[in-house]
Order: C-alpha cells, then sequence, then structure tokens
C-alpha cells in the first residue's frame, strides 16, 4: 500500500541537551521507535510505530523524552473527531476489522463517580479502625437458606452441614487473563498474590499452566467455549470452577488468540498444536439455551463430587436480571458479571465500545431481580469490569456484589500504561506478551509485591471508609443501597441504581 | 611453631599470609636481600620509563607486615641452608632456626656463554638495581644491545627507548616472543617495535664481546657482523636461582622439585615461585612456570600446608599480559604454534585487534590476543576448567568474550566457585 | 413530609423486668425504674410492653390497635371480620394524663381465629403487617397472646399513668423512653415494637439498616414505620418463630463473634459461627445498640458487639433486670444480690421456670 | 559477604545498572555531566550487562575469596580488604598492565581512567551507600544485594 494516510499517533520529543545517548529506549521500546546506528550514537525515532506505552519516558535516566498525543491531526469537528476519521482511513488501507485491547474508551458515564458514600456522625459513632477489628472476610458461594441447630448441653452444633464456601479475605479478586494473552510471569505473579492475600485468582480461558498449580487452593479455573486446557486433573485441582458464558469487553463474540502467540508452552497448556489459532466460538456451541448450562453444571458439580463451587460468568448485557436468575435458577453457585469497561486481551474495537453496558446499573438491576424473587442468597455475586479504586469496590458492594473482580487495575500496579494494543503481542511492559525478550520484564517476586501492596492499601481504604460509616463487617455494606447518593444523577439512573438523591435523608 | 620465609616476592607474601590464616601465633620471619619494601619484579621497566615512583612499587605496605605480626628483614641474604639443624646462615654471619622453611627466592638471570662477556661491563633487567644502574650510565642517543627477545628483553627495549636510547635487540629464535606466541602474532609485535626506532636482528647471537674504549664495546654476531655499541643488556631469560639449594639433600633438576603441597623431598622445607619445577596443568610435564600469578597461588598452597591445613595445588598454567609501546599483549596456556591434533584459528574482530585461538578435541587449550584484553579472563577460565565451547567457537572468534554464550547451565554454581 | 416516612434517629432509655417463677407484679413497678431514667428521653416517645396481664383471657390473641379516625377503626374491624371472630372490642382504658396529648383512637379487641388452621401465629403476623401497610394512619401496637403493648408520645412516666398500667400484673415487663430528634413525637413511631409475643425495645441507630432491610424485605417483610427498631423486631420473628432457632442462637446473629475469635474457635463451635455468618450475615446489626427483646416467657438483653451503647444487668432473689441504667434497678430494687455489665454481643437471656403455669403455649 | 546478584531470567537489558554506577563513581554533579566529562574521556562502567537475545545479564565483580586478579597484580594494586572482603583497585599504584584483565574469571575488570590514567576500574560495591548503586537501578529487581553464605 502507499503511504498511510494515518498520521502518527504519538510524537517522540528527545530533549538533546540531556540525552546521553545511552541506548536504554532503544532497547526498551518493543515497538522499535528508537533506533541507534551504534552505541553512544545519535538516537532518532520513528513516531509511526509509537503507540504511547511510556515505556522509554519512565526509563529514560534523564527524563529526556516526553511522548505527546497528536491531538491536532485533524480540523476540530463535533461529529468527525480524529478517532473516527483515523478508523475511516485505517479501514480504507486494511480492508479489515480494527481491533482493540482493553476495555472500553467511549466516555460513557461512570456511574462509580456519581454516586456518594455516607459516613455516620452524632447519632451514631463512626467505628474507629485503630481499635477495632473491621472485618472483610466474605465468603462465596451459594448459602443455605436456613441454619438448623441442636442444642447438646450448654452448646449448640450445626445439624446440616453448609453448602461448600470459599473464604476470602478481602473482597477483591484477580480477573480472568488467560496465559497467551499474558505471559507467564504475570500468571504466577497473580497466583501467588492472590494466595499471599487469602482471595482468588482466575485462570482465564487459556488453562492453566503446570508450574502454577501450587497455587491451585486459591484458583478459579475457566471453561469457556474453547474447552481450552479443561481436564480431569484441571477440574480436581481448582478451588472453583467458572463457566465463561461471556466477557464484558466483548459480550456476544468469542475469542481469537493468533498463531503468532501459539507458543510452545502456551499450546501445551492449552492442550492444541503449536501455532494454530485458538478460536473460542460464541457461543458454546453445546448451550444454545439455559437447561443446556443447567446440564453443564451438574455435569460439573457432578465430576467434582459437588466439593466445589460452580460460577458462570456472563457479560452485562441488557436482559442481565434475567440471565442472572436464570442461572441462578440453573444451580450455579457464584454469578460474575462483567461490566462493559472490563478489558480484553483482543476484540473488534466496535464491539468493545458498542455492546453492553456499564457494571454499575447491572449489579444494581441483578441484586434487584435476585432480591425480588427472593433467590438473591442462593448465589454469591461477582462485580467486574473497570473497577479502578477502593471506593469503585465498596460502591460495588453497596450496590449489591459480594465481592469484584480486578483485572486493568492488577495490570497497571504490574506496570501496563493503557497503550491498548496488547493484540499485536509486542507489549514494551512486558504483560500481554509471549516474547522472552519481552516478558521477562515482569519478576514475579517484584510482580506479587506490587499486587499485595495494592490489594492490601484499598482494604485499609475499605476498612477506613466502612468504619466512617459505623460498619466494622462487610456483610452490613452488601445491598446497603442507603449509605449511596446519587449526584447529577436524573430520576431513572436513580431508579435503576435503586439510590436516592444526594440530600434526600436516610 | 616458628615459620622462616626466605625471598619477600610474590610467593614469599602469599605463603606468609596463608600461614597467619591458619595459625594466628605462630612466628614468622621473613629475609629479603632486597634493600626496601618489596616490589614486583616487572614494575623495574614502568620504573624506568618513569610510569611509576618508587614509594608507590611496594607489594605490600608495612602496614601488611605489622598486621600479620611478621619481622621483616631487609637487605639480609640467606647464603647457608643447614638442613640438619633446621637453620638458615647469613650473609652477615646470622643465624635463623626454623620449625617450617619456605623457599622462595625466585629466578636468577641467565648468562649466555659470551666470550669474553665477563671481562666488560654489562647490565641484567633483572632488579630494581639494574635499572637504577641503567637510569645512570644510560644517557640519550646512546647505542644499545640487548641481548634476548623475549618479554624482559623488549620490556628493555621500550623502556630504554623512553631514555632515547637507540636499541638494538638480537634473538637466538627465528621471531620474537617465541617462548610465548606463534611467529604470526610476533610478527604484529615486531613491526610495531621496529616502528619506534628498535632494530630487531633474529636468528643470530652474540659470539664475542671486547672492550674498545671506555664507553665503547664492539660485538661479533654468530654471523660475524660487527657492531659498535655504548652497552650492552643481558635479557636472555631467568633461570631459578638455587644458590641456595646447591650442595643441600634438597633434590632439583632445572627447578627445585616439590610434590603437592609445595613441599621439598625434605619435610617441613617448602618452596614456591620461579624457583621451583611443578606439572603444568595442559602438558602435564614438569616446568618452571615464571609467573607472578603462579607463585601466589603456589605461595599460598605452601603456606596452607606449612600451618598444617593439608591443601593440594592442581598445577600451574601459563598466562602473560604485557604492553610494549601502545600494543598490548595476552598469551595464555598453549600459545606457541607446536603441538599435535591442535586446531588454531585465527580473527581480526576490529582492526589493531589479532586473536588466535588454540583448540583441542572441542576444548580451548591456547590463545594470543593482541589489543583484544577485554575480558580475556573468561578464556582462561575456559582453558583452566577445559569447558566444552565446540558449538560456541565462532562467537569466541567474532566477538568479545560473554558469559552467557557459555554453555554453563546453573550460573549460581558457577558464581560459588568462583567466590569459593 | 410524613414523620413515617423519615428514618427518626433515637436515643433512648431501656428497661425489662422478669420474675422468674412468673409471679405477676405491677405495671407500676416497671414505671418507676423508667421514671428515674427521665432525662434519656425527651417526651417525643415512651411505652411498655407487659407479659401475662390478660390471664383471664390468655387463650385469645389480645390486638392493641392505634388509629387516627373511625374509620381506621371500622377497616380494622372489617379485615378482623375476615379471619376472626371478636370475642371482645373495647377502647384501651385510658386516664386523662398532662404529659399525654393528641390521642388517638386505642382499640383494644380479643380475637379468636375462625378456622382451627394450623398456622394462626402467621394469620395473625400476615394481619399485623396487612393494617400496618394499607389502612392509613392506623398500626397495631400489639397482637398476641396474654400480652399487649402501650406506648404513645410522652415520658414513659406519662404513657404508664395515661395507660393505667398500675392496674395490670404480669410476670415481665419492658419500658422504653424515646429520644427522637428534629421532629415532633409520632405514636406509631414509639416503642416497643411488637410482632406477635416478641416486643422489641432499643436503644441505637443501626448503620447496617439497608442491608438488614432488604434481606427482610426478599423474605415477605414491609418496612412501613421507618425506624431501625421496626426491622430488628421483624428479624427477630424471622429468625425465632420462622426459622426455629433459639435465642442464644439469635444473639450471634445479631452481634457475632469476630472473625479472629471464630478463627480460635474448636471445629464444631466455629463450623456453627461461620454457618451463621454465612447464611445470616445480612441481619448482622451493625452500629452502636442495646436493646430488650420480649416474648412469651422470657426476655433477651444484647449490646451491639462494641458495646456502644450502656446496658447493665441485676438478679435479686426470682428478679432480674436489665436497664440503660444501673440507677434504674436500684430503684426499684435498692440491694441486688449481682450486678453486672455484659460484655458486647454477650447476651442476657432470662426465662421464666419451665413448669409455671403462665408460660406461654 | 553481602554481594550483588544477578537473576538473569529477569534482566531487560536496559543497562540502567551501569548508568547509574558511572554516575555513583563520577564525580559529576548529575548524571548529564557524567556522561559527557569536561576531559572528554567517557568514564566505564563496573557492572556491565551482556546481551544475548532474548537473554541478557548484568556481570560485576564476585569479590573472590582468594582472588586471581589480586594474585596477578604485578604493582600490589588490587587487594582484598581482609575486614570487609571487598576487592580494591588503587588507580595510583596500577600501571595499567591488564593483567588482571587477563585472568578474572568472569571478565568483570575494565580498562578505565582516573585523572586521565589508563587504570583497571572494578566493582568496590559502592562504599559509603546502604545498597550499591546498581541494585537500586535495576527496575526489576534482577540485582539483589545479598550475603548468600559464601566467604
Amino acid at each position: 500500500m502507499p503511504r498511510s494516510l494515518v498520521p502518527p499517533a504519538f510524537f517522540v520529543e528527545r530533549v538533546t541537551t540531556r540525552c546521553i545517548k545511552c541506548g536504554v529506549c532503544v532497547r526498551q521500546c518493543g515497538f522499535s521507535v528508537h533506533a541507534q546506528a551504534e552505541p553512544y550514537g545519535e538516537v532518532v525515532s520513528t513516531e509511526e510505530n509509537c503507540v504511547g506505552c511510556q515505556r522509554c519516558v519512565v526509563f529514560c535516566p534523564t527524563r529526556a523524552l516526553r511522548i505527546m498525543e497528536n491531538v491536532h491531526s485533524v480540523r476540530q469537528h463535533p461529529n468527525w473527531t480524529a478517532g473516527v476519521i483515523h478508523d475511516i482511513q485505517k479501514q480504507a488501507e486494511t480492508g479489515g476489522i480494527i481491533l482493540g485491547s482493553m476495555g472500553c474508551d467511549k466516555d460513557y458515564p461512570i456511574y462509580f463517580d456519581r454516586l456518594a458514600l455516607n459516613a455516620s456522625q452524632v447519632t451514631n459513632p463512626a467505628i474507629d479502625p485503630l481499635r477495632e477489628p473491621m472485618e472483610v472476610r466474605t465468603y462465596l458461594g451459594s448459602k443455605a437458606p436456613r441454619v438448623e441447630v441442636k442444642r447438646s448441653g450448654v452448646t449448640f452444633r450445626l445439624q446440616k452441614p453448609m453448602p461448600i464456601g470459599i473464604k476470602l479475605e478481602t473482597p477483591i479478586m484477580f480477573a480472568a487473563m488467560s496465559f497467551g494473552s499474558i505471559s507467564k510471569n504475570v500468571c504466577e505473579a497473580l497466583a501467588k498474590a492472590a494466595t499471599e492475600l487469602g482471595t482468588l485468582f482466575n485462570t482465564g480461558e487459556g488453562g492453566y499452566h503446570a508450574d502454577l498449580r501450587k497455587y491451585a487452593a486459591n484458583s478459579i479455573v475457566q471453561v469457556a467455549s474453547g474447552r481450552f486446557g479443561v481436564d480431569k486433573e484441571y477440574l480436581e485441582v481448582a478451588r472453583v470452577i467458572e463457566i465463561k458464558m461471556g466477557q464484558g469487553a466483548k459480550p456476544g463474540i468469542g475469542g481469537h488468540l493468533p498463531g503468532e502467540k501459539m507458543t510452545w508452552e502456551v499450546a501445551r497448556t492449552r492442550m492444541i498444536p503449536k501455532g494454530t489459532d485458538a478460536i473460542s466460538p460464541a457461543p458454546h456451541h453445546d448451550i444454545y439455551s439455559i437447561e443446556d448450562l443447567k446440564q453443564l453444571i451438574d455435569t460439573l458439580k457432578e465430576v467434582t463430587d459437588y466439593k466445589k463451587p460452580i460460577s458462570v460468568k456472563v457479560a452485562a448485557v441488557h436482559n442481565v436480571a434475567a440471565i442472572a436468575s436464570g442461572i441462578a435458577r440453573a444451580g450455579a453457585d457464584i454469578i460474575t458479571i462483567d461490566g462493559m469497561k472490563g478489558g480484553t486481551g483482543a476484540a473488534p474495537k466496535v464491539v468493545r465500545n458498542e455492546i453492553g453496558i456499564p457494571i454499575e446499573v447491572a449489579i444494581a438491576a441483578v441484586d434487584q431481580r435476585l432480591r425480588e424473587e427472593g433467590i438473591r442468597d442462593e448465589v454469591s455475586l461477582v462485580a467486574s469490569g473497570g473497577i479502578r479504586c477502593s471506593a469503585d469496590v465498596l460502591k460495588a458492594i453497596c450496590l449489591g456484589a459480594d465481592a469484584v473482580y480486578i483485572g486493568t487495575a492488577a495490570l497497571v500496579a504490574l506496570g501496563c500504561h493503557l497503550c491498548g494494543k496488547c493484540y499485536t503481542g509486542k507489549c514494551s511492559w512486558g504483560i500481554a506478551t509471549q516474547d522472552e525478550y519481552l516478558s521477562r520484564r515482569v519478576n514475579p517476586e517484584l510482580g506479587v509485591k506490587r499486587l499485595v501492596n495494592l490489594v492490601n492499601a484499598w482494604t485499609l481504604e475499605i476498612k477506613e471508609v466502612i468504619g466512617a460509616m459505623g460498619i466494622n463487617a462487610i456483610e452490613s455494606l452488601r445491598g446497603n443501597r442507603l449509605h449511596l447518593r446519587g449526584i447529577g444523577l436524573n430520576e431513572v439512573e436513580l431508579k435503576v441504581l435503586g439510590v436516592k438523591p444526594a440530600g434526600e435523608s436516610m | 611453631m616458628k615459620y622462616l620465609v626466605i625471598g619477600c616476592s610474590s610467593a614469599g607474601i602469599h605463603a606468609m599470609e596463608a600461614i597467619r590464616q591458619k595459625d594466628a601465633t605462630g612466628e614468622i620471619t621473613c629475609l629479603t636481600k632486597e634493600q626496601d619494601l618489596p616490589y614486583g619484579r616487572p614494575l623495574i621497566s614502568y620504573w624506568l620509563e618513569g610510569k611509576i615512583r618508587e614509594e608507590k612499587m611496594s607489594l605490600r605496605p608495612q602496614e601488611f607486615f605489622d598486621r600479620l605480626g611478621i619481622r621483616l628483614c631487609t637487605g639480609v641474604e640467606a647464603v647457608r641452608l643447614d638442613l640438619a639443624n633446621r637453620s638458615v646462615l647469613t650473609a652477615t654471619g646470622q643465624s635463623f632456626t626454623y620449625d617450617r622453611l619456605f623457599l622462595g627466592c625466585g629466578g636468577k638471570p641467565i648468562v649466555p656463554p659470551i666470550e669474553g662477556l665477563k671481562a666488560v661491563p654489562h647490565f641484567f633487567f633483572h632488579t630494581l638495581a639494574d635499572v637504577k644502574k641503567i637510569k645512570l650510565l644510560v644517557t640519550p642517543e646512546d647505542k644499545v644491545l640487548i641481548i634476548g627477545g623475549g618479554l624482559i628483553g623488549l620490556k628493555a627495549a621500550e623502556s630504554l627507548t623512553s631514555l632515547n636510547a637507540r636499541v638494538t635487540v638480537v634473538d637466538l629464535a627465528p621471531h620474537l616472543l617465541s617462548s610465548i606466541m606463534g611467529a604470526g602474532a610476533a610478527y604484529m609485535v615486531q613491526e610495531a617495535i621496529c616502528a619506534q626506532g628498535v632494530e630487531v636482528k633474529l636468528n643470530n647471537s652474540v659470539a664475542a664481546v671486547r672492550m674498545i674504549g671506555p664507553r665503547e664495546l664492539a660485538v661479533t654476531l654468530k654471523d660475524g657482523v660487527q657492531l659498535m655499541v655504548n652497552h650492552l643488556v643481558v635479557a636472555v631469560g631467568v633461570a631459578p636461582n638455587l644458590d641456595l639449594v646447591q650442595g643441600t639433600a634438597l633434590s632439583h633438576r632445572r627447578g627445585l622439585l616439590v610434590d603437592q603441597h609445595m613441599q621439598t623431598n625434605i619435610s617441613g622445607v617448602y618452596a614456591g615461585g620461579d624457583m621451583v619445577e611443578f606439572r603444568e596443568m595442559l602438558s602435564g610435564q614438569q616446568k618452571v612456570v615464571g609467573i607472578v600469578l603462579n607463585a601466589a597461588m603456589q605461595g599460598r598452597v605452601a603456606g596452607y600446608n606449612m600451618a598444617g591445613f593439608p591443601l593440594a595445588f592442581d598445577g600451574s598454567m601459563v598466562c602473560n599480559s604485557l604492553n610494549l609501546f601502545a600494543t598490548n599483549i595476552v598469551t595464555m596456556g598453549e600459545s606457541t604454534a607446536a603441538g599435535e591434533n591442535k586446531e588454531i584459528l585465527v580473527s581480526r574482530p576490529a582492526p589493531g585487534v589479532y586473536r588466535e585461538l588454540v583448540f583441542r578435541d572441542g576444548r580451548l587449550c591456547g590463545a594470543t590476543l593482541i589489543n583484544d584484553a577485554e575480558r580475556a579472563g573468561i578464556l582462561r577460565h575456559l582453558i583452566y576448567k577445559q569447558v566444552e565451547v565446540d558449538e560456541v567457537k565462532e562467537g569466541l572468534l567474532a566477538k568479545t568474550p560473554q558469559l552467557l554464550e557459555i554453555p554453563f547451565a546453573r550460573w549460581d554454581e558457577y558464581y560459588r566457585d568462583l567466590t569459593a | 413530609m410524613l414523620e413515617g416516612w423519615v428514618r427518626i434517629p433515637s436515643g433512648c432509655a431501656i428497661a425489662g423486668i422478669i420474675n422468674q417463677n412468673g409471679q405477676a407484679f405491677s405495671g407500676e413497678m416497671i414505671a418507676r425504674a423508667m421514671t428515674v431514667m427521665h432525662d434519656r428521653s425527651n417526651g417525643l416517645g415512651g411505652g411498655f410492653a407487659g407479659y401475662g396481664i390478660y390471664p383471664e383471657m390468655k387463650e385469645a390473641y389480645a390486638f392493641h390497635v392505634l388509629a387516627q379516625d373511625k374509620t381506621g377503626i371500622s377497616q380494622v374491624d372489617e379485615l378482623f371480620k375476615e379471619n376472626f371472630t371478636v370475642i371482645l372490642k373495647e377502647p384501651l382504658p385510658t386516664r386523662r394524663t398532662a404529659g399525654v396529648a393528641g390521642t388517638p383512637f386505642l382499640m383494644r379487641y380479643f380475637l379468636q381465629p375462625q378456622k382451627e388452621n394450623a398456622d394462626a401465629d402467621q394469620l395473625v403476623a400476615a394481619t399485623t403487617l396487612q393494617i400496618n401497610k394499607h389502612i392509613g394512619g392506623t398500626f397495631v401496637l400489639s397482637g398476641a397472646k396474654n400480652m399487649g403493648v402501650f406506648k404513645g408520645v410522652g415520658y414513659p412516666e406519662d404513657i404508664a399513668a395515661f395507660f393505667r398500667l398500675d392496674e395490670y400484673k404480669g410476670y415481665l415487663w419492658t419500658g422504653h423512653g424515646r429520644f427522637p430528634t428534629n421532629t415532633p413525637g409520632w405514636w406509631g413511631g414509639a416503642h416497643p415494637f411488637s410482632l406477635l409475643d416478641v416486643t422489641l425495645v432499643h436503644n441505637g441507630e443501626i448503620s447496617s439498616y439497608g442491608a438488614n432491610r432488604r434481606y427482610l424485605e426478599s423474605q415477605g417483610y414491609h418496612m412501613t414505620l421507618q425506624t431501625d427498631s421496626e426491622a430488628i423486631a421483624y428479624a427477630c420473628d424471622f429468625l425465632h418463630r420462622r426459622h426455629q432457632l433459639p435465642w442464644e442462637i439469635i444473639a450471634k446473629v445479631f452481634a457475632p463473634p469476630h472473625w479472629w475469635e471464630i478463627d480460635r474457635m474448636p471445629a464444631e463451635e466455629r463450623e456453627l459461627a461461620v454457618a451463621l455468618r454465612r447464611t445470616y450475615g445480612s441481619l448482622l446489626m451493625n452500629g452502636p445498640f442495646s436493646i430488650i427483646v420480649g416474648f412469651a416467657g422470657g426476655m433477651m438483653a444484647l449490646n451491639d458487639r462494641l458495646k456502644l451503647r450502656s446496658l447493665v444487668a441485676a438478679q435479686n432473689e426470682e428478679w432480674v433486670f436489665v436497664a440503660s441504667e444501673e440507677a434504674a434497678i436500684r430503684a426499684v430494687c435498692p440491694e441486688p444480690e449481682s450486678v453486672w455489665y455484659p460484655k458486647g454481643g454477650e447476651a442476657v437471656i432470662q426465662l421464666v421456670k419451665e413448669n409455671v403455669e403462665c408460660h406461654a403455649a | 559477604m553481602k554481594r550483588v546478584y544477578c537473576n538473569e531470567k529477569y534482566c531487560v537489558n536496559c543497562h540502567l545498572c551501569e548508568i547509574y554506577c558511572l554516575a555513583a563513581h563520577s564525580p559529576a554533579p548529575d548524571l548529564i555531566k557524567a556522561f559527557s566529562p569536561s576531559d572528554g574521556i567517557r568514564p566505564v562502567a563496573r557492572i556491565q550487562v551482556e546481551e544475548s537475545r532474548p537473554r541478557s545479564m548484568a556481570v560485576s565483580c564476585r569479590h573472590c575469596l582468594h582472588p586471581l586478579c589480586a594474585d596477578s597484580c604485578i604493582s600490589g594494586a588490587l587487594t582484598k580488604d581482609p575486614n570487609t572482603g571487598i576487592v580494591l583497585s588503587d588507580p595510583e599504584k596500577c600501571v595499567a598492565c591488564w593483567s588482571c584483565l587477563s585472568v578474572c574469571s568472569i571478565g568483570a575488570i575494565r580498562k578505565g581512567f582516573v585523572a586521565g590514567r589508563p587504570v583497571s576500574v572494578k566493582c568496590d560495591l559502592c562504599q559509603g551507600r546502604e545498597i550499591p548503586a546498581c541494585v537500586e537501578a535495576c527496575p526489576n529487581q534482577a540485582l539483589t544485594y545479598e550475603d548468600r553464605g559464601e566467604n
């Protein structure tokens, strides 16, 4: 194709008085933007390749580099924005689907930022987190409808055993990211961090790498439409088994891991030949109705001798409430709702940006529907997709979630700068890549520390905030929408979220 | 326990260090005929060129001897060994007894059989005293003939040229530095030296010399050529200094014979360094390996054994590094051309750089590097450990050696045995 | 805006007296105890629950109903006719008292379920919820056998006088003085709250009200009175009547041990503690409270886990007293044999002895 | 004694260890001046990164128990400090004969310059710093400064 009309997305500005020509940027850029003829020679940059991942900026020892987004690439037009124009140019040159990674980047309203939390004052005191234990322990899995006790002398004993519950020391788990879309080092960091934190990590649909089986006690393994890596041992070793029916970033479509990323290790873990494309079709070609799903749930329970909770993950779509009700009645113990702002390794940009609904309204709707049907307690509800900070966690729990998944946030903790080019497999931060030269950039030991720090920090913040609310146990926050107030939300949005407007008292 | 150490160069110092490490209370006495603190013999040419001041030349500062509690007697030359009574007699009549004796007398310049040599004034190039004499007597534009084109001869040539003398070097062998390198590399060195005005006469030697004036010497070479020179420097080589050993029960051949524990045939008497003959690990033959590193290692092994800490020395290995004018030369292992079933590969990775590697059944056994000293120690380690390097030959030839390209399975093990 | 619409935070005084032998005693005693705690309430709410006060009609369901107007009463009559035969309908006896004004209609009914259907209690409970939710301005103060709730706007001692409590005798009395903020008093909002024989007096505010309420609503309860005390009362009914849990266990639901304590428990005890928190986590009462639950045959006093509200207990011969302040106890029993301050989450449960006749079924 | 160890699996070939080692040993106040000194001679880092893609590894002195470099030093410039165990090179005594370069088994000694004179330059474990500059600079914790019980 002749010269592309698409202008460089970023400009590289190198302050030559600061550049010591050390070549760090040359060696670190995964997209070969910077080049140097010989050691300590002049450094030049090919701006077209730059994806703005800031690797060079962060590593430049003399802060000589600035990467600036090319915001003046088109004449300002409210309708014909730069994004729209460049997409047309790209498709005119390629004729293909524009791929995107990470989450939806359209500025839909962020409801989390429009909800305010409460505090207890005067009539009842806040609880001092420095003095009282703030309890954020949560159990995932279905709950018994009631507890039957037998009095034996002075004490009591449980008459009927409880259904299996998975103890989370903090209601924050690591989301499903498959080995193949992310590197093995990242998988190990997530698995080890989850174990250290006493929470769970999700293997995603890429199978479960043999070396990481020592963390199996904290694992959630996925059974997706591709059935990658699913065998007897895979199911037996896991703590929770999750049927992946959908993903927030790409509702209704399957997944595609290109053959080039199918290294020997990835192929072995997925149990497919090396070099082949890994297609996970949509839908599951053995689940065309809710009863088929029930059959799969029952089969999985039977195979694992009813010792493991079965989770079902769905994308947040318009009738997610009805879907969730169906799933609960189909015998699932945990329902994961993945909002439209959830991340992905690779998905058509149009699907990623245009399909699905935000997690806030999805959780509110599902929680409300399950309560109306009186079956809210038969399942645990997990919110996923676009959880960015401890406030989001708190608000998701207030809206009705038992726990949340963090995916993109975890990757950002490991260095991801959301350049949105995971599908290329050339991630300069060594996260979404199988290239050994790049993937060693995530040292699992360091990664674990960063992830543990992040989740501990959020958990501390959660404890501080619920203390301010006069609550010292997370159970009292779950579904407690009275502690939320909407700011700048219209009547309908308040109703859907089941939240009163700011200013209205209890 | 009384320890007596004769000679305070590299061997002696490391022997005493080892003794003190294993025997904190033993009495250590060291005799050296050098007047001041011990210095490294190879430094004398750097002194002559003014590249290092005398007070900076000491191998170990006085603090070293105080810290280890060593009684250092400088200017004291041991002249007679009384093995029966375990005592040593010095030139001034003093007598030192010992329980353990270490001989580190090092080497002695070889005096070639030249007719009339003894009758004429001539320098050796072995001690600081020699070079001090040279500095005194040689004046600019003097014509100097150096007998011997080996390491010592060429270093002498370099330092004398720096004194603006006009130097001629004569060597018996067909090329210079014949003891440590092959003809190809030697030719490059010769070119570099001649470019500095040094005249080189090969396959030749001095037949006779006679005095014809106060500073005039007439020299007749083997091929009959007559030369008029002002000074004569004898630098044919160094042989083990067996003065003390002659006439005693200590068995020796070219060098003093010692076992794996550096002990001579007389129990309690140990030796190490240039005066000793020991198994050269690559060839397996008994050789005198007169290099500083070898003396240090042998001294240390002897010291441990003297202090009752049994340790075996697994063999010496030749490894040289020197600068001649602007040319740096490193040779190691079997770097001379001789030897069967050897594969010699040469490369010139950069202008002025010459790398000659010698392989035998997939292992490195020798190297000659000119202006190529960067990380050369890795090659030495490959030779010393006889590492299987068959698949990485091209890499070793083309680039500066890299650990990553050596088929060592585990780095922490590699590091551990380095630091042990 | 109607006060009913807004949840009123309230500090208060509470007290409870029980005679272990089931010996009935005059309501005057509880009134005297409440009087001492005059300053803990602001005159906008007071109320009492008496057990065993209708020995002669103990098989019938006694209803105390409050209505703003006659229509309310007639609608109640209609509703009762559907499922019950009204044995007796009469105004609740009252006495003109200075501190009590704006008195609504207060009626008393004694009913007998028409059909001998099995679950009379369920029917009574449903009827109570029905009245509270659908008949405007009309609330059931109490609806159960051989007990009654007397409450309204005023200081407790005035309410006692107004309802002539001195003329009743019961083996168990609980009392409450209310300190609502920011609004004039409201008869329906006073404590105790009741559903069937379970009554609740509560001092404190529940931060977990939102979560508790959503759980109770999904179990069929309707929150009409907008006070978190109502939620606790319904929770007691749900756990005790519908799930047949003993009061010791209910205390462990409302104020469960902390996880670090649970982790240290022996296996069996831990298994039960974990089960309770997992299953009834939404009924954990978070925030400061002290409550006294009265029920046929006994009472339970309980503090929140951190004991952020006062509660003291005492015992003297066959009497057991609980109250917000020790002074209230000493007003009616100067020298109790033992006085103690129950720890956070540590319930004081006192039943009338087993074989005592007045113990309701 | 504490030594610098490189975990080759996580070395990302950025060479920041070299840059900050050089800066730490340069009299210049900041990095930019350290890299373009007035006398025009570019200083040499005492740690160097080997590259053999996709692998890379930082190599610096092991401070051996019996250091071959000190044993072979003809002027006594290279000595192992008896207390700290650190092998140091004294620039005033070094005559740049490169014997040390020719024997160091891991090639950790480099040709450097001090006051214009060529001398051997090697890692001195950044005396006076809590953690060596290279360990502090490593972005991926491939370099660690620890005592693994070796003497």
